[in-house]
């Protein structure tokens, strides 16, 4: 019947034929030559990259104003702590896309790892009284072997069901956080993060655009590793575990422990977001543990293109612009003048998201990034 | 043979998949009686012909079913018009019993039909087990038995003993040929024997054009032809 | 290399499969025909792993694996197709060979090893061993039935097996390429590979086979030279009728 | 040319708004909950501060002739959001940011304030911690502690009393209970409690424990959809037969929520429409008129956060530690009645009530009962950390 | 003992509330591999369609007759809303499960995020028939009268829906459907109706749901269709995923745990006991999972 994977092949196709899912891969060429488009494909890959990461480094020093878009002056304090929040979550949907668009693996308890990342570094912080290092070094150790435990136990299952089980999981430890045990994770109210403990560069609102920089440098980090392992072998095996897996099986790849590891490669990544997530916030909060922020996670994938780097970064990060900058529409003066009930629905930000959610995934099923793909190569062929 | 008007006509027929062209301008009839074989090499667009006839490819160009233009209505219609299809891979029913397999399509008699019960005998004995178990060559009955509960103006069967032990092929061949007495059958294969025994006319599809047409005794006799055509000659596979 | 000793299966209350004990040496190819239904499909997933048998035991290459999954199987040089086509899909042609090529590597999954390079040239020539060259762009999806099939047979050939498991590779192949299949299946064998096939191609089978079993309702009707396996009465009338 | 200094203005500038000069506005941030669940509290407290600030400054919404010029912000009750909001509203040079509705709000702002040497007046947000938080941080409202002090104050003696505590296994729940513990707990009281999983939907067995408990007074701590269905749980098992019953009064809104037992709860509350009279009060009740609106809950929250703030600029101008001397200690009449700013750790001393429920038809009003001295319900001091 | 009778006879309340929630959504994912996150959305707007109408009708009726034509057009705007969503939303996506399952998730969003803005996001009391707020004794143990009409709903749905799937064509039908689309049409029969017809099925259950939560609950809210969502997934994924018999059996098992837990436990089990049940279901029993799997 239906499995995750479903989505994926239409996901991957559009009707010109073609694939991105495979840009990576589609040097299985003939003969000659093939070591020269291979390097210039890799060329087109990092080029556009590196370029995108020098405009973003170089924010923080451009003065302009841009009304409407952001509060205020581009590398002013609202501007850089938005577009801090706005890459942290970037990076952790990609994190999320290991799982979901490589893989094939519909996980509801991302949002698990994350939360793990976070609540572990400020609890570590201010209740162990660590070090940050030593802090983010634990935050991360610890997040990591919970996903290695969670995932082996999940994993038993696949399809849905895998899905119902990493729920579960991340709604006990929903419950968990909010029962506030020992005073460790402060429920429903959260837990700020010790501000003593921390370089004084990452505290304060002057200094937003060295959050900022750091937030844009998880994102690289994310990057760079989902590269590397999508272009290794093990990339390989995922994206054939998620096409069909009983066919992988025979081949000889280990399913299972590909699974795993794309789990647990996710949820380091998740978790190294949860950590940066805290310092660029600074503190940990309860919402981060909810399945709604894995069901957005989903939505920010699918928005944005599952299964490809710039697709997940991209739909995360529009997606918590989008949120948080709503709420100005809302409050526009043109919706104010509406008649009543319009402007009453209109007025709420959710309203407005959810529509929106479902007119991309209408019109470009491939997310935007297949949508700006498919307008490219149509003028291309004019 | 008398020239009776064609029950289906194809005009012009176009199949395009994004950018790809796969069908580029089918023209051919099929006549009212007996067993009108489509033949080609794999990919040349033998069973996006059908499935462009029955509505599940999109396509462009004119159909007509008894002189009634078909290519705009939806497959249901299509279907209800009178033309029966057999896909390539079965697509019986996993989940259903065989029974409802049938009942589906005949909800009074189903597996209790006579058509069912004097060609598909493993069936009436089957009827309770779920069709996603049974052996290919079981499925392959189900999926025929499907289409013959009802009256056709015309059957498309797509490789109908892909994959059936001799034995049934021969059985299948004797179904088909029977059938063919009242029913009009499109039909594609790759057993060129089998084309050789039931077929009354072929038509033979290259890179989504028709590149011949004919009786199928003339085919089989002239053995340069086939193998121009089809890369083999029928005598010698029969042979075999 | 490979041997099946008094495999059992029932499911369901039926017994689809009863004491079939078959074996298949080196360069050797074993044609296993049977009426549909008979419990082919069955017997070679039992030897491949994907299923468990409820009796009896398998041993590849002399050891055994009844127990062992279907990943160990094809880490031992086992390598099969299916009956009804079972590729990666989303993939491309030349990708689903590639991952054939690389699963059959035995190096440990590191994420960060390379995808390997060398492998374009061996795709290629495999696809055009299978007689389906310049494919290898195509989505799998895409592909014709045909061509399925031989991308499937292509794949199994990508691990240079030692034990070989073919479910019907002819069924739904073109007139024109089975002789060419044909011949690639003989070279494989005579390059010494055990190989066993299941199909319903009579042609295909006592050209290829060195010997030929015959499944009827799960049990051995026969097994021996193909001469005498057609000739054997029983078998004509259970499963080759009047051929055509 | 070279970059300059990351997050800096063009041309080099010290930052955006140093304002100060007299004729500029004097600015202040507003982050509370516009939309979200949290949304009705979040008006009824922007329309309170208003009438506040009107009243504070005589209608001039001006301070030493610099006219006050608030930025709202909503933070849909989320922390996150919050925090952008605050980092955002203070980089544009707002010295004060009040609001919060939410706790978890209030709490993640707080740290903000001290980091940024901004003055923080924490809202409806009703948590404990939120006093003594820093030495930037105020609050505009009530706390917790002084909710519970309210009932304890019903029981008159409560010396060898048997006293139930039946709240949501949450933060929220566990801090109310905590505060009972602490405040009936010390004079004699035994507490026990009922804690209630978020999860649970169906509260007979909990309406059960309570009954067989048999306690003397029960204490019910309960936010959230559900009540209406715990209220009617409690009183289909007869658990008001034999028990005093004793809960918070929430906004208007919900005072028709309780079904059948409205009548038979005692009710504490931190403010409601005719809980008190003074020149406060009257002036909230015609300013709320004049928008549209009307005394409830929050609406005195706004009003003491308008009062507050225009105290503290008075005094302070655009020097942030003088408006926080001038707040320490600062005794004023709210709304409420008299009010006062304890120096050593910020906490909003302030007279409570008890009311009950009086039904008539449909309609449902509250009818004030003891309004209680600030002194009697006061929290202890939580020094600074 | 008159405690367990009580625990026992509201959980069995519980369950049926859940099986009416989680019935719609499992025929909705059965059939047509949809997992519907609007179907809170569809349970709010059946709260809301028959508070409504309650209040439209003249007071003089007495509140159990205006209940009834309450719940009537709850259905019928649960079934509407169903059928609009699949003829606009989820039809042209056919074939694409995720992006119709987020198709729904947005919905979901919009959904009550609508009603927020236009009844806000407090809860509103609904009128109760004294009846069914009121109790009956037995063996000393006082229960809730408006469990037993839970419980009789409940179970004439569960009759309804199998003899509609395994007694009618239509049920062949969906069920043919449901495995592979294409090729019912190809047999000549209009598989878009029916489906569509599955669709209103399920949205009109989620709008009787939603009558019968805000009944139990005393209220009606915009999250409230979310609340019981939560435990309308677990049910379907304890119950096997789209199989209406799994279906009833989870959600009596998941009201029972639940009331049984919530009362016999240490404080903490109670919560996390449906949680728990779940993973212990999906680890011991995963192949009754493998319809969802395959
Ligand atoms: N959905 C599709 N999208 C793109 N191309 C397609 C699609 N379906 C079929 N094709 C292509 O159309 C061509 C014709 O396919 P078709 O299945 O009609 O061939 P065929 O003649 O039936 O071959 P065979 O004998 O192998 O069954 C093939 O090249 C195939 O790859
Ligand atoms: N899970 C199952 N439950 C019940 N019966 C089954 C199951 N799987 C297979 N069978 C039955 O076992 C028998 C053998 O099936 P199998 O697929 O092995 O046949 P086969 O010899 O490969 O036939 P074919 O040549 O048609 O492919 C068939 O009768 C089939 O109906
Ligand atoms: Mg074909
Ligand atoms: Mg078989």
């Amino acid at each position: 019947m239906t499995s995750p994977t479903d989505h994926l092949s239409s996901t991957h196709t559009d009707p010109t034929g073609s694939t991105h899912v495979t840009t990576d891969a589609q040097d299985a060429g003939d003969g000659a030559g093939v070591e020269r488009r291979r390097r210039l494909g890799r060329l087109r890959t990092v080029v556009p990259a590196v370029l995108v990461l020098g405009v973003l480094a170089y924010l923080p020093y451009v003065a302009v104003d841009v009304p409407g878009v952001l509060p205020g002056r581009v590398n002013g304090p609202g501007s850089m702590q938005l577009l801090a929040t706005c890459l942290v979550i970037g990076g952790v949907a990609l994190s999320y896309d290991v799982l979901f668009g490589r893989t094939g693996l519909l996980s509801f308890g991302h949002a698990l790892f994350v939360a793990a990342g976070s609540y572990l570094l400020t609890i570590s912080l201010s209740e162990w009284s660590m070090p940050l290092p030593l802090a983010l070094v634990t935050a991360l150790g610890l997040s990591t072997l919970l996903a290695l435990v969670v995932g082996v136990v999940a994993l038993r299952v696949g399809g849905i069901a895998f899905a119902m089980v990493t729920l579960a999981f991340a709604q006990a430890a929903s419950i968990i956080v909010l029962r506030n045990p020992g005073g460790a994770t402060g429920g429903e109210e959260g837990h700020p993060l010790d501000r003593s403990a921390v370089p004084d560069l990452l505290v304060g609102v002057a200094n937003a655009p060295y959050r900022y920089w750091l937030a844009l440098a998880f994102v690289v980090v994310a990057w760079v590793v989902v590269t590397l392992v999508v272009r290794a072998r093990a990339g390989h095996a995922m994206a054939a575990v998620r096409e069909n897996e009983q066919r992988a099986a025979v081949l000889g790849f280990g399913t299972y422990r590909v699974r795993l590891l794309a789990f647990v490669l996710g949820s380091f990544l998740g978790s190294l977001g949860g950590a940066v997530h805290a310092l660029v916030l600074g503190g940990s909060n309860p919402h981060l543990t909810t399945s709604e922020f894995t069901l957005s996670l989903l939505v920010m994938v699918v928005l944005g293109g599952a299964g490809s780097r710039w697709g997940a970064v991209l739909g995360g990060v529009l997606y918590t612009y989008a949120d948080a900058r709503l709420v100005e529409v809302s409050s526009a003066p043109f919706v104010q003048s509406l008649p009543d009930v319009v402007g009453q629905v209109l007025s709420q930000p959710l309203f407005i998201l959810g529509a929106f959610f479902v007119v991309v995934v209408y019109f470009a099923p491939a997310g935007l990034t297949g949508l700006g793909g498919r307008l490219v190569r149509r003028t291309a062929s004019r | 043979m008398t020239r009776t008007t064609p029950v289906l006509e194809i005009e012009d027929l176009h199949v395009r998949y994004g950018g790809s062209h796969i069908l580029q301008g089918v023209d051919c009839d099929v006549p009212a009686t007996g067993v009108t074989a489509l033949l080609g090499r794999n990919g040349v667009g033998k069973t996006t012909t059908l499935r462009a006839i029955i509505g599940l490819a999109p396509r462009t160009g004119r159909i007509r079913l008894h002189g009634r233009e078909i290519q705009r209505l939806a497959t249901a219609r299509i279907v209800r018009g009178g033309i029966g299809y057999v896909p390539e891979d079965r697509e019986v029913f996993g989940g259903l019993t065989v029974e409802e397999n049938l009942r589906l399509v005949d909800p009074e008699r189903g597996v209790d039909a006579p058509v069912v019960e004097r060609l598909f005998p493993e069936l009436v004995r089957r009827r309770g087990q779920r069709a996603g178990t049974l052996s290919g060559g079981q499925q392959q009955m189900v999926a025929l038995a499907r289409v013959l509960l009802r009256e056709n103006a015309l059957l498309l069967i797509d490789e109908p003993t892909k994959g059936l032990a001799p034995k049934l092929v021969t059985e299948v061949a004797d179904v088909l040929a029977e059938v063919s007495r009242t029913t009009p059958i499109l039909l594609v294969e790759q057993n060129l024997p089998l084309v050789r025994r039931i077929a009354d006319r072929v038509v033979v599809l290259d890179a989504g054009q028709v590149v011949h047409r004919g009786a199928a005794a003339e085919l089989v006799a002239d053995v340069a032809l086939t193998r121009e055509l089809l890369g083999v000659s029928m005598r010698r596979e029969g042979a075999a | 290399m490979i041997n099946a000793e008094a495999v059992g299966w029932r499911v369901g209350g039926a017994q689809i499969l009863d004491d079939v004990s078959l074996t298949v040496g080196a360069g050797e190819l074993l044609g296993i025909i049977g009426p549909n239904g008979a419990g082919k499909s069955s017997f070679v997933n039992i030897l491949s792993g994907v299923t468990r048998p409820s009796s009896g035991r398998i041993m590849l290459q002399g050891k055994e694996v009844t127990d062992a999954s279907a990943t160990r199987r094809a880490r031992m040089g086992l390598a099969r197709s299916f009956q009804t086509s079972a590729l990666f899909d989303g993939l491309t042609a030349g990708e689903n060979v590639r991952l054939a090529v690389q699963a059959a590597g035995s190096a440990v999954l590191s994420p960060f090893r390379g995808a390997g390079s060398a492998t374009s040239e061996v795709i290629d020539s495999l696809l055009t061993r299978v007689r389906m060259p310049g494919r290898a762009r195509t989505l799998a999806r895409d592909l014709s039935h045909g061509d399925r099939r031989k991308l499937e047979l292509a794949m199994a050939l990508a691990s240079e097996p030692a034990v070989l498991l073919l479910d019907e590779p002819m069924a739904g192949v073109s007139a024109e390429d089975v002789d060419g299949l044909t011949e690639i299946i003989g070279e494989v064998r005579d390059s010494g590979v055990a190989v066993a096939m299941v199909e319903h191609h009579m042609h295909v089978v006592l050209g290829l086979a060195d010997r030929v079993a015959v499944l009827h309702h799960g049990q051995l009707l026969a097994v021996g030279a193909p001469p005498e396996v057609t000739g054997d009465e029983r078998v004509q009338q259970a499963y080759l009728g009047e051929a055509l | 040319g070279s970059p300059g200094q990351p997050g800096a203005a063009a041309g080099g500038g010290t930052g955006a708004a140093a304002g100060g000069t007299a004729g500029s506005a004097y600015k202040v941030g507003l982050v509370y909950s516009k939309s979200g669940p949290l949304a009705s509290y979040g008006r009824q407290y922007r329309q309170g501060l208003t009438a506040g600030i009107d009243y504070a400054t005589k209608g001039s919404g001006a301070v030493a002739g610099h006219q006050i010029q608030i930025t709202e912000q909503d933070d849909a009750g989320d922390p996150a959001k919050a925090v952008a909001s605050a980092t955002d509203l203070i980089g544009q040079g707002n010295k004060i940011i009040a609001g919060s509705t939410a706790s978890g709000v209030a709490l993640q702002v707080a740290p903000l304030a001290k980091d940024n040497k901004i003055l923080f007046i924490s809202g409806p947000a009703a948590a404990d911690a939120v006093t003594g938080a820093n030495r930037y941080t105020f609050r505009s409202g009530r706390q917790t502690y002084q909710d519970v002090a309210t009932a304890g104050s019903m029981l008159g003696d409560v010396k060898g009393k048997k006293v139930t505590v039946l709240a949501q296994d949450s933060a929220f729940g566990k801090a109310n209970v905590a505060a009972v513990t602490a405040v009936l707990g010390s004079k004699g009281a035994t507490v026990s409690s009922v804690e209630v999983p978020s999860a649970a939907t169906d509260l007979t067995p909990f309406a059960t424990k309570v009954k067989s408990a048999a306690p003397d007074l029960l204490f019910v701590a309960w936010a959230g959809a559900n009540a209406t269905a715990m209220w009617t749980t409690l009183g289909q098992q007869g658990v008001f037969d034999s028990t005093k019953v004793v809960t918070g009064l929430d906004i208007k809104a919900t005072h028709t929520l309780f079904g059948e037992v409205a009548t038979k709860i005692d009710f504490l509350s931190h403010f409601f429409d005719g809980a008190a009279d003074n020149a406060a009060y009257q002036a909230l009740d015609a300013g709320l008129k004049k928008q549209g609106g009307s005394v409830d809950l929050f609406t005195n929250d706004g009003f003491v956060a308008g009062q507050m703030i225009v105290h503290a600029l008075e005094a302070g101008g655009d020097d942030v530690d003088e408006m926080v001397t001038s707040l320490e200690g600062w005794k004023f009449d709210g709304p409420k009645g008299s009010m006062e700013i304890r120096a050593q750790d910020h906490a909003l001393l302030q007279p409570m009530f008890t009311a009950t429920l009086k039904k008539d038809g449909v309609n449902v009003t509250p009818q004030l009962g003891k309004t209680l001295d600030p002194a009697t319900v006061a929290p202890p001091v939580t020094p600074f950390k | 003992m008159s405690d367990l009778l009580l625990i026992l006879v509201t959980g069995l309340g519980l369950g049926a509330l859940y099986f009416v929630a989680a019935s719609g959504l499992s025929l909705i994912y059965g059939l047509m591999g949809v997992l519907n996150f609007a179907h809170g959305a569809f349970m709010t707007a059946g709260a809301y369609a028959a508070w409504l109408t309650m209040g439209a009708l003249p007071t003089g009726w007495p509140v159990a007759g205006r209940l009834v034509v309450g719940v009537l057009v709850a259905v019928a705007v649960g079934g509407l809303v169903g059928l609009v969503v699949e003829v606009v939303l989820i039809r042209p996506l056919y074939r694409r499960h995720i992006q119709q399952v987020l198709v729904t998730v947005g919905l979901s969003l919009a959904g009550v995020a609508a009603a927020q803005g236009v009844w806000g996001a407090d809860p509103r009391p609904v009128d109760k028939p004294a009846w069914m707020s009121s109790t009956t004794d037995v063996l000393g143990a006082r229960l809730p009268n408006d469990r037993l009409i839970y419980l009789l709903v409940a179970l004439a749905l569960f009759g309804g829906l199998l003899a509609l799937l395994h007694l009618t064509r239509l049920g062949l039908v969906i069920r043919a459907g449901v495995e592979n689309r294409t090729m019912v049409e190809a047999l000549g029969i209009d598989v878009h109706r029916t489906f569509t017809l599955v669709f209103a099925i399920g949205g009109g259950a989620a709008g009787l749901a939603g009558v019968l939560y805000s009944q139990y609950a005393g209220t009606v809210s915009p999250a409230q269709g979310g609340s019981l969502l939560i435990f309308a997934f677990i049910v379907v994924v304890i119950g096997g995923m789209g199989s209406l018999t799994g279906t009833a059996v989870a959600a009596v098992v998941v009201g029972l745990v639940q009331q049984l837990a919530n009362y016999y436990a240490a404080t903490g089990v109670g919560d996390l006991s449906v949680v728990l049940l779940l993973a212990l279901v999906l680890l011991l029993r995963p192949t009754s999972l493998k319809g969802a799997t395959a």
